[in-house]
């Protein structure tokens, strides 16, 4: 399966939106606007899109604190994820949630996680469930190189595998786990992928920054698991072309290394990939300047909205009970 | 009316649970042919299938987490934590998942999991096998906490317990499973948020729980002849506690005992102490005394452990001296 | 005396230990050239080294685990958990091995460690990043417990902390960490045992710990010129508590009100309200009152935020009620 | 460097008298005389015997739950042992601690645990404080298939690679934990040593119950352990010839299976191999005569004593104030 320019515009599209919607955070943070913290995926927009693009929408997504794009790649509504960040009753979790908690049961959304690993379990339940319920959705599980090395990593994969769960791991590989380089974090080179051969699940490196390769890698793993094939995991190499959250400066990287990197940006290569593809210049410019006008008009918008009372404050932590079932 | 083990009676629930609800899994360590290190889940696994009972692998974090998963897309796991002690490895799900989803995911999804474990000490099992942890999900929000005493309470409250759509730490006992009671014939359900006043008393007022409530009956039995005639509250649920049941028993009485199997500082005994203290100031005629384990590792000799864990004596103390209060 | 912030005088007690004690090393997420997540252990790496600094993979688990092999090994380690909330993954380590070691192990060994971690909300966080659990560890045998409120005693009961040869959970908090407050001039130590009377007062007793105590200070200035005169202890100690201190002041003013952030079911307010209800019910004029958090998790939004967390009006409205009593 | 008889009837000796030791154990419980519960290594006496004489007695161990084997191979006090197990305050922890939570400082074992994989960073932790003190000791650490499976493992693997700590992972792979077979527990086959890899830690898989196998290969890896070559692991497949604790009934596997691997049984073969190398059917009598003799010359002395009173019981659980240092 070959994807369309209209899709790759599409993609480039949903990339442009995730970029657009990381610098407004920045600049609602520089104004004071923005209350707590947030982790932007600045550069990582590529394999949000490519994953998240290359399942069906029926797929469930469990996604980790650097999580905006992929609640972007989603698709859920950029006004009602800015409302939520900005603490608004509007947002998806009436401002409880946060960058960190937030969830759209409508778009498969398992939800973003503060706890670093803690979303990998979440997600093999989840598969578990759909084994059970016989279902054909599959679960997408995202997560860092630093996550990699939580307890949960290791046995979660092992029970998945043991379970022929439903499941893809998948791993974006930004080099640093906060400050902590993957060569001094993760054992044996930096690399998470070689980790899976221990429990038999099969496994890939990737270049995360090619839209068009985590896609199809993305599909043919998917179709795999869909059809019983039991969990794989992607690692998809990436970098964040900003600090680990708000602004922070960086101290334990060089900047000529980020120079570096700026030049595998996937905003900066994939449009002159798409005029290679024949697409038009004006194409990729309406791609752009609509993705960014819907952030725009989405902030304006959530800016405008109240935040919840001390109602919503304080209800909603027990469930009504069942009245029998 | 039967007599059954307080085990059969976890089993029951289980059983009945299981047959009714397709969406009610099991999921533990152990629990297959096995059927759990205490024997509960006895029969299950032939009954139902690995399909319905995931054995898993010894990951008390990720198994936790698995149950949320689950929950989360409408299933309705029972986890099983096989000593709780090991719950410790258990939390950071519990606390920071299944406690809070409902809430800060702006109530798109519930976790309707049941956390099993068996609490409190068997005698020589030693510091990392006897430990009552009550207290560790007390000061959870969004967790509810239960703790039968009686094989009818656990069976009613077990089934309660899988139904709600509330996540459910519900701590079982291992010196409760080999008793007997008696249970209701057919189906019956128990409210998750009740306490039981397990027998009436005018003198003073024995709040327990799990293990120590069957103490307490014991106690209050053996000082009737002298006179002493002591009311025993079974608390049943410690999140919620049900206060107008609490507090109902201590202005009767005035005066107050707090047993539990728990350490005696930082314990639930503590929060029914400080609830009393801000509630019912005016009828206590005596301060209000807990009973607990010392604060002490649970030696794994058996002559060390009946010092550090709480005896009947102990409480027969404390009515002692809550008595000469003048 | 000079004035430092909360976070410089934790750098301080930690760069004067590391450099006086060789066997004193840091472990902990993110402690290398970033200094932490909130800058405390700026420059130590640089003046230290990697030898001493010991900068780890994200495993909460294992690496108190490691800091507890490597303190009955004979070093001094000096864990940090980067946000309170991820305690939970150093619960079965802390409570397990840390808190019981000495003890089951025939007192062979001793684990003279801390973990460091900063509790409470800093504003915005969220769920998962903004709790105060000292509850948590008030119920664990074998472990002390501080969570000092001022960069005085942040810097002397740091240091008093890592010579103990016991495990010792050192409670930060972030909201304390850019105050700033006197500290005396050279080295000091602090006792790990004794609350701190703040400010003296006569009508009624403020008991509060971390960030709170700030909180508490300013409720007594505000309404001093009505002439309500409050008296605010610190606890400072949560394990063990300073009882000596905390029932003179209730003995004193005869009307206690327990402040924390902590939830407020579960909390160490409620154990404080016990021991002051079994030792102090003569002494009161009024019922002991807790303010704290609501029992919710804590939100994102920072409005909303605000709700849940115990407010300095929450107080006042609290010292309100207690006065009406008769 | 080969064995000589002498050491090797030592080997025996010593495994032996662990044999004798649990099944001591195993009467004291049907007669009543002991609480709690015990694991017994019946059948997994060679690894224990191989690990702990492979390496030098001022190298430290860190236990599990199924820890007597580890504790006499160390030659500890047989009668503190069994003392500590009937909850005598003669006992190595005055009865604090019994089966699952021994220590002997003075033999350099840092105590057997209760918590399956809670040893693991516990024994880590031991080897960075050697790192720190520039010993030239190391440490071993024993763990079970099952405790594999915990996220503890896979964190301290990697810790234990990145941070070059002397430390030996030994896992005794029984085939199963509690009553969960291998296959079922650890995936892609049932074996944990190529877990390693995904660390970069040297790894082997050998028969565990040859205990001179075990000694060569123990020694060996000790060595570069010590010079500095960093962690690695020894996987050695034995088989607990027992219930899983006290008498329970086995109802997860096959009493044919059972019987095949009695075969294997190290007390049964290794006098054999013993003749072979030339020792006399007399020194072999003697050397297993003396174990036993041994055991229950300990188990008399210690039924004897006495437990601890209250002062023992609620004693100790804070160490005293360190005077200044
Ligand atoms: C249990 C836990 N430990 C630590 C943190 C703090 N923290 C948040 S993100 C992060 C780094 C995560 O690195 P990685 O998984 O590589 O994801 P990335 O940030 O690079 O996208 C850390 C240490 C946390 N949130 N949770
Ligand atoms: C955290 C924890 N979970 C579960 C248990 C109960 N348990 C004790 S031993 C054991 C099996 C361990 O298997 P393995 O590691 O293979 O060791 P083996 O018993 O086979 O020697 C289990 C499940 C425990 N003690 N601790
Ligand atoms: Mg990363
Ligand atoms: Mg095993």
């Amino acid at each position: 399966m070959q994807l369309s320019t209209d899709q790759l515009l599409d993609f480039y599209h949903l990339m442009v939106k995730i970029r657009s919607f990381e610098e407004t955070l920045g600049s609602l943070f520089s104004k004071g606007l923005l209350g707590g913290t947030s982790h932007f995926c600045i550069g990582q927009e590529a394999s949000a899109v490519g994953v998240v693009q290359g399942v069906r929408d029926t797929d469930w997504l469990v996604s980790n604190h650097r999580g905006h794009g992929h609640l972007l790649a989603r698709r859920l509504n950029v006004y009602r994820v800015m409302a939520e960040l900005l603490g608004r009753e509007t947002g998806y979790c009436f401002g409880r949630g946060g960058s960190q908690h937030m969830c759209s049961m409508d778009e498969h959304f398992l939800g973003t996680n503060g706890i670093t690993g803690g979303g990998i379990p979440i997600a093999a339940g989840a598969a578990l469930a759909l084994k059970c319920q016989k279902s054909d959705s599959i679960v997408v599980v995202f997560f860092g190189d630093g996550a990699s090395n939580q307890g949960t990593f290791h046995e979660t994969l092992n029970i998945a595998s043991l379970w022929k769960l439903p499941i893809m791991f998948v791993c974006e590989n930004n080099l640093y786990g906060m400050s902590n380089p993957v060569k001094r974090s993760v054992a044996g080179g930096g690399k998470v992928a070689p980790r899976a051969a221990g429990y038999a699940i099969p496994a890939q490196t990737l270049e995360g920054r090619d839209v068009e390769l985590v896609w199809k890698a993305t599909r043919e793993a998917a179709e795999r698991i869909r059809n019983g094939g039991g969990p794989e995991l992607l690692e998809l190499m990436t970098y964040r072309l900003c600090g680990h959250s708000k602004s922070e400066p960086r101290v334990y990287r060089t900047r000529e290394e980020e120079d570096q990197m700026a030049k595998l940006d996937p905003l900066a290569t994939f449009p002159k990939r798409l005029l290679e593809l024949g697409c038009t210049q004006e194409q990729i410019d309406d791609a752009a300047n609509s993705a960014r006008k819907m952030v725009e008009d989405a902030t304006q918008k959530a800016l405008q909205d109240e935040p919840g009372d001390r109602h919503v404050a304080l209800s909603g932590v027990f469930a009504e009970e069942e009245v029998s079932k | 009316m039967r007599e059954v083990f307080y085990s059969k009676a976890v089993n029951e629930a289980l059983d009945e649970e299981l047959s009714r609800d397709s969406s009610v899994i099991m999921i533990g360590e152990d629990i297959g042919c096995y059927g759990g290190a205490f024997g509960v889940s006895k029969g299950l696994w032939e009954k139902y299938g690995a399909e319905r009972i995931w054995e898993t692998p010894i990951s008390e974090g990720s198994i936790t987490g698995i149950a949320v998963g689950a929950a989360m897309m409408g299933m309705k796991p029972v986890l099983e934590i096989m000593f709780m002690d090991f719950v410790a490895l258990a939390l950071d799900q519990m606390m920071n998942s299944a406690g809070k989803l409902h809430y800060m995911y702006g109530e798109q999804v519930t976790v309707p999991m049941v956390l099993r474990t068996p609490g409190g000490a068997k005698g020589g099992y030693g510091p990392s096998h006897s430990q009552m942890l009550s207290n560790l999900f007390v000061g959870i929000p969004g967790l509810k906490v239960v703790a039968p005493s009686t094989p009818k309470q656990v069976k009613g409250l077990l089934k309660s317990a899988i139904r709600d759509p509330n996540p459910v730490v519900f701590i079982e006992n291992k010196r409760l499973y080999p008793q007997k009671g008696e249970i209701p014939e057919g189906e019956y359900l128990l409210p998750l948020d009740k306490a039981e006043v397990l027998s009436e008393g005018t003198d003073i007022t024995l709040i327990s729980y799990s293990s120590m409530t069957p103490v307490c009956l014991a106690v209050k039995n053996a000082l009737q002849p002298h006179g002493i005639n002591l009311e025993v509250v079974d608390l049943v649920s410690l999140q919620p506690l049900d206060t107008d049941t609490i507090f109902a028993s201590v202005r009767k009485t005035g005066r107050v005992i707090i047993v539990e199997e728990a350490c005696l500082t930082g314990g639930v005994a503590g929060e029914v102490s400080a609830l009393i203290a801000e509630h019912c100031l005016d009828s206590l005629e005596a301060p209000v005394i807990r009973v607990g384990a010392a604060d002490a590792p649970i030696p794994s000799s058996l002559d060390l452990e009946k010092f550090v864990l709480p005896q009947a004596d102990d409480i027969v103390q404390a009515v002692k001296r809550i008595r000469e209060w003048a």
